[in-house]
């Protein structure tokens, strides 16, 4: 079984149409790839997918459950996390405290404990802490922990983005233009990471993104999309072949 | 016709003129918002020391009534070009908030102004429009209230037509998305806040005129602002006929609250009813009637 | 150079410590030490000072872990401070119950009806929010004049004294204590709730509601729950206000004081506990400075003896709030985070 | 036409963004400012366009001058006014505004209204996709679409000097392409001088005639970009090819903590 | 440094006011002063009625140094702002009591201000007149508030004994417009239950905001129901509104009538023509009086600078004055020998007192300190722009 199944989704937005019949599937421990020129829908097909916003028509299976009207943090609790096109981050609080949200789900005191700060929600924090620095370690961020995430520079805002996700411990990561704006040896250490998130932890990806080098070379797969719908879907080597593919996106090679 | 019908009407007609006031004062609100997001607390301060000055103008220095409401709209924008030069340019790029509180620091002030400069005593505004109401088909409305639903339909046209076709006015709807872009575009900021706080200013001298002629004038007028707060909600905060529109339900709610809850469930519905209203409109349209969904954008 | 024992941490255990250095432990101790015999020495005047601080400081917390870190703009407050006063008065009053029964009552009615505003409110933002907030304190106040035959209306009801365990808190001097544990243990609970899960919750709304409900807040709960804290906050310090007042009037809890409260979160500095105690302690000391201060003119130059209008008072604390925010918009925290970086950094200016 | 003279750039008083940048634009001419996130790129363009103010920043030492004038002093509506306009990063255009609008906006300080309807039309020229689209509000607009908004937008201020600060951030190939080849005709049909801020290395030399390099506030490279491209450390870390002009790939690069350091 | 600047400032200022508190052994009184507190609002919407008020209560403790003070004791008065706050109120008070050491209060302002401060005036013996005249005051008995001016229920009482008595109405339909305040609402519920003594019920309840923009719907709406009585339980400004909205309308109802804070020269100058029919109660005499005691009220204002114009609502001039010269009484009948409770004991004589006309004849016992319930009826006299009295004192008529 797939561990992420898309059928006939559709969103109309506004009397727009951004998405329609789009059915793809990611395989359990692939790093899959979306393309296509922009407005084609990658982003509205993300909001979708983290319960964002709510399609018209189709439907999500997540290791074979529906997903479809779910709310955000309900989905995140099924093991979906994600990163933004234009980071998300809580700019007002520190690189740890952003990874500890990620720890959200999984963790469970309440308001009354909370208040008190003893015992079991210590030893919760605590707990919690020691996984966020193991990500933080992972992720080579350790000199910023206790900056505030606004005063950080774009390339490390990404990367704590990325590492927000991952202390989410989830079983997809959906990755929204990860390179985008960094510079060819941020976008290195950016693929460095996909690809050991992928393979050290395991963790299935589903990633957007302009920078066709980083895609051919990293992905197993790849789907396209033009106008909201899909265009094609096949390996690295097949996309770069493909006429139509060429025609609405990639462009001739000079 | 009948009484009963005959008093509906009268009451739908006295609401209209009392909406036109709330719109004039909604619309100094919005314009502020519109440009630059920040809600004046000190308007009502604004619209009370204009009374204020146009009674002194009128009474102590005798000056003609149509001059004297010049000289105070004047007063007004000169007011508005000080206030944000001194108080509010300083605050460009802090946080909403403060800049808020700021306009709440300077309401604090402005009215302990007024009562040290004119006085804490009940004044009444020596009216110059007859007292002789005018009568249509039994109907009756006050010269006053003629005069302040006609300016609120000429000040509105006017907004309408300077901020959809004037180039000052697109400027200012530029900067009201993105102050920064706007600077990029070549677009004088400064000008275009010193401009809208002087316009607004001076809308707010408009009603404070006019509420001098139905009111009586003391320190206590510059609530009359939080009652238009209903208004430029309904309206949708940013928009200017949002608030004219907000503004007349408002005065028609109220005076038909007044004239038929107020026997029924008793004891002063008059006033809660508007912001009952608000809160259940709210509820179904979290945008107020006329103001846009924002689009999530993530 | 000095040396300064325990800046470091060895165990994270340590590092997320609140108080975290011997000089931060000392310098509470010194400062409670003050609080304790300041009864003894100071006159009733600044202790009755103190206690309206004191309730002020607990309704700011409330309203800043809604406004200032959840993000949800509050101009109701007064309104959840009424209903816990009137709940101590009235439940007080009918069925004599002792204070411990009766302040968490009212902690917890105020939070009810927090809870009852907060669900219609979800989908509102900014300014329609503050209306909407705003609406129901109108009201509330509505309902406290009408209702008479429960809250005597426009009358005003009396509140019996306090008393804890068969003593009586008859004084001000004798509930300052009282207010002072009650205060502490306020802003303990907030800044405990504000570094746990629930408050990293609460930030994450303010600062990207979307991206929090992707990683999975509850923005619904968390909502709610935001608006149910902050009004069981207003609620206790509605219901002290009523035993330090012994009387409470729907006049008390007008619009005016929901912008009072705002102010003080403002000027302390949104998303801040010290911030809150701050601000409140400022918005009710401060005009009793520029009194003192008027006065000492007076003293200086006695032409102004007659001349001198109260009305400046009031100017000149509408001035100060300007002024203030104008040259420290980030409000009273920002300032005493400047303060403790040069302490700790001391003797270097960086 | 552009002299930037060893400016230094200070944010909130404390910290020093730019130490001592010098850089040209002659007139006419294609320049790129490239680097990597963080060095300074975008703060040296605002400086140029005069809205560091707004933002907190402060320029503390050194000249900027344009046709000869200095400018460093000037109200950025006074830059604009000389012929310098700004397309700043991330597609910021007037979401409550309509195309149309948007464009329009564009032409505040021009005062010969009548020309400026003609030139509008002749934006539309460039893009016609925009025309078609003339009166949605600009919020409905697509990534894309909303990029060529902003040239468009620029554009019609007449600039003698246009600055685009990464035009192709999270665009497509293909428009990537149509974008700088649209640029390439204004800049051969009407000798607008561009100065380019990219990250994409690769577009970015291939489309400028002269490039700088920043580090950290400093230039710490400069020249022809035939030459640049020829450059060792260039292609190394700025066009992700090896000595014998083969591309690397991604999938290869090394697990190791690698740190570059260029000679300053 | 600016910082650093004004905390020295204030922490001086803030020494210096803990330090410059004298102590005198006896509250409030040495060998050549006498300290009085007053607590009335100065600043804000509600200073129109407090600073009137508290002007000629201070004017009159002046006049009386004029005269060579006490027993050779000059009279200080020390006015605080409360603001018309309650906390502030309570704060006021506490600072008199232990700053400023003063022997009593000549006023604590309005009703709930007073009430908020209850247990502290009991506790010190603070002597006082508040000016909100409610029964809670002397009903039971408060042993330091000594009220003045006839209750709420009294002169609505008297209101309607006019309607009923001197105007002889036959099957009145009265109509109330009240504030949704203390005085509002005991108000409406004398008038109720007095119309219903005469066997008539109320045609309209309506309430009346102070802040009233207009008063349309309630003009229509009384209008429509052919009230021919308006009794209004509001202050000023809001009646002023109502007189020109009914005016607008043409409504002319025989009479409209006001309570004492509404009784005043200020509404037939606001209204004009339109004040024709109103008539308005009020314990205190009427500024143009012939009287001995509002000759002095004259006198007092002139020697002082005041012309009508600057004092505002002169009605509450004349009460300012009038609580001074209680108190002014009360200090000569204590003599040498002055402390609170020598105090009490003086307004415990009054007997009758008569005040020239500033207030209706009045007696304080030990049992009792409630107020004459007298009132005096006052009409409108368009032309000379002022209220005359059209009757003396009155009390309300026995019923049975």
């Amino acid at each position: 079984m797939d561990l992420l199944e898309i059928r006939q989704l559709s969103l109309n937005f506004s009397g727009i149409v951004a998405l329609s019949d789009v059915h793809m599937a990611v395989k359990k421990g692939q790093i899959h790839a979306i393309i296509g020129p922009n407005g084609a829908g990658k982003t509205s097909l993300f909001n979708c997918l983290s319960g964002v916003y709510v399609p018209t028509e189709g439907d999500i299976l997540v290791e074979g459950k529906s997903i479809i009207g779910l709310k955000p943090h309900k989905i995140a609790k099924l093991g979906i996390a994600r990163t933004f096109q234009n980071i998300e981050l809580f700019a007002n609080m520190n690189v740890i405290d952003n990874l500890l949200l990620g720890r959200h789900i999984h963790m469970k005191s309440g308001p009354f404990s909370g208040s008190f700060f003893i015992g079991k929600t210590l030893r919760e924090e605590v707990k919690n802490r020691l996984k966020v620095e193991e990500i933080i370690d992972f992720l080579e961020i350790e000199k910023v922990r206790k900056q505030l995430v606004g005063s950080l520079p774009y390339g490390i805002q990404k990367r704590v983005e990325l590492g927000r996700a991952l202390t989410m411990n989830p079983k997809i990561l959906l990755l929204d233009e990860p390179a985008a704006g960094m510079n060819l040896e941020e976008t290195e250490d950016i693929a460095r990471f996909v690809l050991d998130i992928n393979e050290e932890l395991g963790i299935t990806i589903l990633l957007v993104e302009h920078d066709m080098g980083v895609v051919m070379d990293i992905v197993d797969e790849i789907t396209v999309l033009d106008f909201g719908s899909q265009v094609a879907n096949g390996s690295p080597r097949e996309i770069q072949a493909n006429p139509k593919v060429i025609e609405a996106y990639l462009g001739q090679e000079e | 016709m009948n009484t009963e019908f005959m008093f509906f009407i009268q009451l739908v007609v006295s609401g209209i003129a009392l909406g036109c006031l709330y719109a004039l004062i909604a619309v100094g609100f919005v314009l502020i918002l519109k440009a630059t997001g920040i809600m004046n607390f000190a308007q009502g301060e604004v619209i009370m020391l204009s009374a204020f000055i146009c009674y002194f103008l009128v009474t102590t220095f005798h000056v003609p009534f149509l001059v004297a409401v010049l000289l105070t709209g004047i007063i007004a924008g000169l007011m508005g070009i000080v206030t944000e030069r001194l108080i509010l340019r300083p605050m460009l790029g802090e946080p909403i908030f403060s800049v808020v509180m700021v306009t709440i620091g300077l309401s604090i002030f402005l009215r302990s102004m007024a009562g040290i400069l004119f006085g804490h005593n009940n004044l009444v505004f020596p009216s110059p429009f007859p007292t002789e109401a005018v009568k249509m088909g039994g109907i009756v409305v006050s010269q006053t209230e003629i005069w302040i639903m006609l300016s609120s339909l000429v000040l509105a046209a006017v907004f309408f037509i300077f901020f959809k076709y004037s180039r000052m006015g697109l400027a200012m709807r530029g900067t009201a998305d993105h102050q920064d872009v706007a600077l990029l575009m070549g677009i004088s900021v400064k000008q275009v806040f010193a401009l809208i706080w002087a316009v607004s200013f001076i809308t707010a001298a408009a009603s404070g005129v006019f509420l001098a002629n139905v009111m009586v004038i003391n320190l206590g007028l510059s609530v009359v602002a939080i009652g238009a707060f209903p208004a430029i909600v309904l309206g949708g905060l940013e928009s200017i006929p949002g608030a004219i529109v907000g503004g007349l339900a408002i005065g028609i709610i109220e005076n038909l609250a007044g004239g038929y809850l107020d026997q029924i469930i008793g004891g002063g519905v008059k006033d809660v009813t508007p912001f009952v209203v608000l809160f259940l409109v709210l509820m179904i349209r979290p945008y107020g009637l006329f103001g846009k969904k924002e689009i999530e954008r993530v | 150079m000095a040396i300064r024992s325990k800046t470091f941490s060895e165990s994270y255990h340590e590092d997320i410590k609140l108080f975290r250095t011997i000089w931060l432990k000392s310098w509470i101790g010194l400062f409670l030490v003050v609080l304790a015999v300041l009864p003894l020495i100071g006159d009733p005047y600044i202790v009755y000072l103190i206690n309206l601080s004191c309730i002020a400081t607990i309704a700011a917390l409330g309203l800043n872990i809604l406004t200032g870190f959840t993000g949800q703009i509050s101009l109701g407050h007064a309104a959840f401070f009424a209903i816990g006063a009137y709940a101590t008065a009235i439940i007080s009053n009918r069925f004599q119950v002792p204070f411990w029964v009766c302040l968490p009552a009212s902690g917890v009615l105020a939070a009810c009806a927090g809870i009852f505003v907060g669900i219609p409110c979800l989908r509102l933002k900014g300014l329609y929010l503050a209306m909407a907030t705003m609406s129901f304190g109108v009201v509330v106040e509505y309902v406290v004049i009408t209702w008479d035959n429960v809250t005597k209306g426009v009358r005003g009801i009396s509140v019996p004294t306090l008393s804890i365990f068969g003593y009586p808190l008859d004084s001000n001097n004798k509930i300052y204590y009282f207010l002072i544990v009650l205060t502490a243990l306020a802003i303990l609970s907030a800044a405990n709730l504000m570094r746990t899960r629930v408050g990293r919750a609460f930030i994450a709304i303010r600062d990207r509601d979307i991206a929090a409900s992707v990683m999975g807040v509850n923005l619904t709960q968390y909502k709610v729950m935001a608006f149910a804290i902050s009004s069981f906050y207003a609620g206790i310090a509605g219901g002290l206000y009523a035993y330090v007042m012994e009387y409470i009037h729907p006049e008390h809890f007008t619009f005016l004081l929901s912008v009072q409260y705002l102010a003080m979160i403002i000027i302390g500095g949104l998303g801040s506990v010290l911030g809150s105690v701050f601000g409140a302690v400022f918005i009710t000391i401060i005009p009793e400075f520029i009194k003192a201060f008027a006065q000492f003119l007076t003293l200086l130059f006695p032409a102004l003896q007659d001349k001198y209008d109260d009305g400046w008072n009031i100017a000149a604390f509408g001035l100060l709030i300007m002024l203030f925010l104008i040259f420290e918009p980030k409000g009273l925290s920002g300032i005493w985070n400047r303060i403790k970086t040069c302490f700790k950094n001391w003797p270097y200016t960086y | 036409m552009l002299k930037v003279n060893n400016i230094e750039v200070v944010y909130n008083d404390v910290i020093l963004v730019l130490k001592g940048i010098s850089l040209e634009v002659p007139d006419g001419a294609v320049v790129a400012l490239l680097g990597a996130n963080g060095a300074g790129k975008t703060t040296t363009l605002k400086a140029i366009s005069g809205i560091l103010d707004s933002q907190n920043g402060e320029l503390e030492d050194g000249q900027i001058e344009f046709m000869g004038n200095p400018i460093h002093r000037l109200d950025p509506d006074r830059i604009v006014k000389k012929g310098i306009t700004m397309v700043p990063e991330g597609r910021r255009v007037f979401e409550n505004l309509n195309v149309m609008e948007n464009i329009k906006i564009g032409a505040h300080t021009r005062t010969d209204r009548r020309q400026v309807k003609r030139d509008v039309e002749k934006t539309f020229d460039y893009f016609p996709v925009l025309e078609g689209r003339k009166d949605r509000l600009a919020i409905f607009l697509s990534g894309g679409e909303q990029q060529m908004l902003v040239i468009c937008r620029a554009l019609i201020s007449k600039p003698k000097l246009m600055m685009l600060d990464e035009p192709s951030l999270g665009l497509a190939p293909l428009l990537v392409k149509e974008i700088f080849a649209m640029l390439r005709v204004v800049n051969d049909k009407q000798k607008t001088g561009i100065l380019l801020v990219e990250q994409n290395a690769r577009v970015a030399l291939n489309f400028a005639k002269y490039g700088y390099i920043m580090e950290n506030g400093k230039i710490v490279l400069d020249g022809p970009t035939d030459l640049l491209v020829k450059n060792k450390d260039v292609k190394e870390f700025y066009l992700g090819v090896t000595d014998k002009m083969e591309k690397k790939s991604y999938a290869q690069v090394k697990h190791y903590k690698r740190r570059k350091r260029w000679l300053s | 440094m600016e910082f650093k600047k004004m905390k020295t400032v204030l922490t001086i200022t803030a020494l210096i006011c803990l330090l410059v508190s004298p102590a005198f052994a006896e509250r409030g009184v040495t060998e050549d002063t006498i300290k009085v507190g007053l607590i009335l609002v100065k600043t804000g919407p509600v200073a129109a009625l407090g600073l009137p008020d508290g002007h000629g209560m201070v004017d009159y403790m002046k006049y009386l140094n004029d005269q060579g003070g006490v027993h050779g004791r000059k009279v200080q008065v020390i006015w605080e702002d409360d603001e018309f706050q309650a906390p502030k109120s309570v704060a006021a008070l506490k600072k008199l009591i232990h700053r400023d050491k003063v022997l009593c209060l000549i006023t604590t302002g309005g009703s709930n201000q007073t009430i908020a401060n209850m247990k502290t005036i009991n506790k010190y013996k603070i002597s006082n007149i508040p000016n909100a005249l409610m029964q809670e005051f002397f009903d039971p008995y408060q042993p330091y508030i000594f009220a003045m001016g006839a209750t709420y229920e009294c002169q609505y009482q008297c209101i309607v004994d006019y309607i009923f008595g001197d105007m002889k109405a036959d099957k009145p339909r009265i109509g109330v417009l009240y504030a949704k305040k203390e005085y509002g609402k005991i108000g409406l519920k004398a008038i109720r239950e007095r119309a219903k003594a005469y066997g008539v019920d109320l045609v309209s309840e309506l309430v009346l905001p102070t802040g009233a923009v207009d008063a349309s719907s309630q003009v229509l709406t009384l209008q429509k129901n052919k009230v021919d009585y308006v009794i209004t339980c509001d202050v000023l400004p809001p009646v002023i509104s109502f007189l020109k909205t009914a005016e607008k309308y043409s409504y002319k109802p025989k009479a409209v009538f006001g309570f004492n804070w509404a009784t005043d020269d200020m509404i037939v100058k606001a209204c004009g023509k339109g004040a024709e029919n109103y008539i308005g109660v009020n314990f205190v005499g009427g500024w143009n009086d012939d009287s001995p005691g509002m000759k002095l009220v004259r006198q007092i204002a002139k020697t002082n600078g005041r012309e009508v114009k600057d004092i505002g609502l002169t009605s509450l001039y004349i009460h300012g004055i009038g609580a001074s010269y209680l108190f002014g009484e009360a200090f000569k009948r204590v003599g040498k020998d002055l402390n609170p409770d020598s105090l009490k004991a003086a307004f415990e004589t009054f007997k009758d007192f008569d005040t020239g006309g500033i207030f209706p004849p009045l007696t304080y016992t030990d049992k009792s300190h409630a107020p004459p319930e007298m009132v005096k009826l006052f009409k409108a006299d368009v032309p000379n722009n002022r209220l005359v009295s059209i009757t003396g004192w009155r009390t309300p008529k026995k019923m049975d």
